[in-house]
């Protein structure tokens, strides 16, 4: 063999390979569009929790807190925090009660002056995503 | 250089360093919120500053990439630019367009920037990494098209090589994938779903080919190695990433709702993506130990090699450390994905664009092919201080993560997690303390470019 | 002739093959089960899978790596097949 | 008799089929070692599969194998023309893996059975539809190297692409040599 391997057969695996593992997740992606109905909790999802999910990213929550894992780490997960507050008048009853200008010496979230319309959207919004089968985690109620 | 034209990345690089400036000092601020929680508060909250950090990332990285193209794609085509001016006009359209989002960033509540680019229209804001205003990301496609345009068109009219077509491709599916970011269903798992489609098919899929041409180009360059080794290597190491990353995605879907197959799919394919890091590391060594001549430019040859080691480290290693899905069970989410994010993007992504700037800069600024040996040694300093920098923020940032698993997930009696939080601060002190380390390389980074300009140039025996 | 020296093994190893698999069939069919039969299964895979890398892959005139890689693999696989269904019986 | 340096064909396809056999083996080890902590669950599951089929499956993998070795035989003696009539009876071969595979899934999804039935389940579907996959992209290698046998396009001194070709094809042969037993049979 005048050479151990060539550029032409690396190309060929090259596109090969690319579309081959690309059609497979689409395969993949598709099994998981017929999973989601019985797992994305979407039959909770009405005009309340998408104005929820408007005022969480019109204020950019995620840059701070995560959302299912998912976000910045300086401030607590809130996949599960109607869990943990047990309530949605306990949420718009935290986020309302923000002081304006922080306390002093520590992390804290701004005051966003948020509607009560919004307040209730938000924390139904909350409550829905709760409401995601998340595969059991966080492993703690912490988050 | 041979090509006039080429002449034009020098604008690209020089606003790259110009953000990348912006960057460290915005991640500073981060990291002294993470423990002096008021610092600044409230004119510039945490979540701003940490848009402006990884917003300006993105965008210097960006502006790194098209430099690169516009440097290297003439040279390989062996031919002048398309669209030179083109290329001018879009620069400061972009530069325009990241100033003033930056800009919005700072001046304004988050909500107000929304309301008034009209996120109402095509809500896509407010998600991790694309809190791009809409029209600032209908600018990023257009800037995108008419950068193609110009690439493709170069490419077209002169030679055709593998590293100017993996560059094309990579690109391409950059803007592909980034039009992902205008799908945003209120159903957040479909919302995440696809946004990890923008985020993971660019870090782990297309990124990877724009990092392997523009280190192919370089190894070519530097020493002089057959032209057909390097790329038959280069398909193989892109061939790999694409097998194992596309299908790696699945380490995203563990927890966000999606269905529990792809824990094992996911785990099994992601396990393998440090494969094609080690071997881009291995061919690197093998093809500077084999080089046919010593190039001058010892300064570039050591970060194409840092690209190399570092991105087999931080993406490699430490993405293996918690991509398995039990282990990721309990750090999803923690201060080891951050771990994560700083070493891998500094490793791969930071240290390539530096590579390429540190290659093609002496001779846009008129040299005949490298910095003079002052500029070169301050320039390697800086190397080392920002590299072992970024090595211990990335220790320091581990050692917060386990300590936080373990509190607020993993003991008997959970705790909460701003507890937890300050009983890890010593961690984010020495993280900020070395943070200052990395912004006194990058400051000798960017006095590199002013020092020994009017001495001659390094010599290969000088530069041994 | 150097094209018969690689048929005619290769045709033996063939109707093995073939044999080995009736086998591992004809005990699935049977609905045996248990550690031993279990055991006796996997062998009788990995000495196929021994046999393919031998002779059809043609390994068996390579030297050096290659020649054991498909070996190293069934070995490989086949001690983690093992050691998974030891910790259940 | 005097040994070669590197196995037969381009040697980017075995590290092509180096990798493969990774993520197969990795794949394997995951399904036992799952099935450890839910044998009744397998047990119980693996019932379901068509034993029969698997028996047909698996002759066809190997006699296609076998096909393919005689069809390199074939270009080593300088006959390509012998060597298209191999490499086509081998792809019928494959053809009839495919479509036994097919009615089994089609049984399957006939009952509403996908990847989120069970870990059972998931494991079955998962390794059998990548290997699935894998027959059809070796069968499309084929298929090339068939075409090129046919308009001449090697001979008895160059013939890589046919080694190249037949290489991942027994890789796919192998694979299943394993799985067969590991999913229809072993509990």
């Amino acid at each position: 063999m005048a050479q151990a391997f060539t550029k032409a057969m690396a190309r060929n695996i090259f596109y090969g390979g690319t579309v081959f593992f690309f059609l497979l997740f689409l395969a993949l992606t598709f099994q998981t569009h017929s999973a989601l109905p019985d797992r994305d909790n979407r039959q909770a999802i009405n005009d309340t929790v998408a104005l929820g999910k408007k005022v969480w990213e019109d204020n950019d929550c995620i840059g701070c807190h995560t959302l299912l894992g998912e976000g910045a780490y300086f401030a607590p997960e809130l996949g599960n925090v109607y869990k943990r507050f047990g309530s949605t008048d306990a949420i718009k009853a935290f986020i309302s009660s923000r002081p304006k200008d922080g306390i002093p010496g520590r992390r804290s979230m701004p005051q966003f002056n948020l509607s009560d319309e919004e307040l209730t959207a938000i924390a139904e919004f909350l409550k829905y995503v709760s409401g995601i089968n998340s595969a059991n985690w966080p492993p703690s109620n912490q988050g | 250089m041979k090509y006039e034209s080429q002449k034009v990345a020098k604008l690209y690089f020089t606003a790259a360093i110009g953000l990348f400036v912006g960057q460290i000092l915005f991640g500073l601020i981060l990291g002294a919120q993470y423990v002096i929680g008021d610092f600044l508060f409230p004119e510039i909250p945490f979540n701003v500053a940490r848009m402006v950090h990884t917003n300006l990332l993105i965008v210097w990285l960006l502006f790194g990439f098209m430099g690169a193209a516009y440097y290297l794609v003439p040279e390989e085509a062996e031919t002048e630019l398309f669209a030179p001016w083109l290329a001018k006009l879009m620069f400061w359209i972009f530069l325009a367009a990241g100033a003033a989002t930056v800009l919005g960033y700072l001046l304004v509540p988050y909500a107000t920037l929304a309301e008034v680019t009209m996120n109402d229209l095509l809500p896509t804001m407010g998600r991790e990494f694309l809190e791009q205003p809409t029209i600032t990301k209908l600018g990023i496609v257009v800037v995108a098209l008419a950068f193609l345009f110009n690439i493709g068109m170069t490419i077209l009219k002169g030679r055709k090589t593998v590293v100017n077509l993996v560059l094309l491709m990579g690109l391409t599916g950059l803007a592909v994938f980034f039009l992902f970011s205008f799908y945003n269903p209120v159903n957040v798992v479909m919302d995440k779903y696809y946004w990890w489609w923008v985020v993971h098919l660019w870090v782990e899929g297309v990124w990877e080919l724009i990092l392997g041409s523009i280190l192919a180009f370089i190894l070519i360059k530097t020493t002089g190695v057959d032209r057909e080794v390097i790329e038959k290597w280069l398909y193989i190491i892109i061939a790999m990433t694409l097998i194992t990353g596309i299908i790696g995605t699945g380490h995203h879907y563990y927890w966000i709702g999606t269905p529990e197959f792809w824990q094992w799919w996911g785990s099994i394919f992601s396990a393998m993506e440090p494969i094609p890091f080690f071997m881009m590391t291995v061919y690197a060594f093998n093809m500077v130990n084999k080089r046919r001549r010593n190039h001058p430019n010892k300064a570039a040859v050591l970060w194409a090699l840092g690209t190399a080691v570092m991105a087999f480290l931080g993406a490699g290693v430490w993405g293996f450390l918690h991509t398995l899905a039990p282990v990721n069970y309990y750090t999803h989410g923690t201060q080891i994905t951050a771990a994560h994010g700083h070493m891998a993007f500094y490793g791969a992504y930071v240290m390539i664009v530096l590579s390429m700037i540190s290659y093609s800069m002496p001779m846009m600024r008129g040299r005949e092919a490298c910095n003079s040996a002052r500029a070169q040694s301050m320039e390697m300093w800086s190397f080392w201080l920002m590299t072992i920098s970024i090595i211990f923020i990335t220790l320091f940032l581990t050692g917060a993560g386990i300590l936080q698993v373990y509190l607020q997930r993993f003991s008997d009696n959970p705790m909460p997690f701003m507890v937890v939080q300050e009983k890890i601060a010593l961690f984010y002190w020495l993280r900020e303390i070395t943070g200052f380390v990395f912004l006194l390389g990058l400051v000798l980074y960017i006095a590199s470019f002013f020092v020994g300009k009017n001495e001659p140039e390094a010599t290969v025996e000088l530069a041994k | 002739m150097e094209d018969k020296k690689f048929i005619r093994p290769c045709s033996i190893i063939f109707g093995l093959l073939l044999a080995l698999t009736v086998t591992t069939w004809f005990i699935g069919t049977m609905g045996l089960s248990g550690l031993q039969v279990s055991l006796m299964v996997l062998g009788f895979a990995l000495i196929k899978g021994q046999l393919i890398g031998d002779y059809f892959m043609g390994l068996k005139q390579v030297s050096g790596f290659w020649r054991w890689a498909v070996t190293l693999w069934l070995v490989l696989v086949g001690s983690l097949i093992t050691y998974a269904f030891n910790i259940t019986a | 008799m005097e040994k070669n340096k590197w196995p037969p064909g381009d040697l980017v396809i075995w590290f092509f089929i180096l990798a493969e056999l990774l993520v197969f083996g990795v794949f394997f080890a995951a399904y036992a070692f799952t099935r450890a902590s839910n044998v009744e669950l397998f047990n119980t599951y693996q019932l379901t599969l068509d034993r029969n089929a698997a028996l047909i499956n698996t002759v066809a993998l190997i006699t296609s194998s076998y096909f393919v070795v005689r069809a390199v035989a074939a270009i080593r003696d300088n006959n390509s023309k012998r060597c298209f009539h191999w490499l086509l009876a081998a792809l019928f071969m494959g053809v009839v893996f495919l479509v036994v595979k097919g009615m089994e899934y089609h049984h399957h999804f006939s009952l509403g059975i996908n990847l989120n039935t069970n870990t059972f389940y998931m494991f079955y579907l998962s390794l059998t539809f990548f290997h699935f996959l894998h027959v059809i992209l070796g069968m499309i290698i084929l298929l090339a190297v068939a075409l090129k046998a046919r308009s001449g396009g090697y001979s008895a001194a160059e013939h890589t692409g046919v080694e190249t070709g037949a290489s991942y094809w027994h890789m796919v042969d192998l694979v299943w040599m394993i799985l067969f037993p590991l999913v229809y049979v072993m509990r």
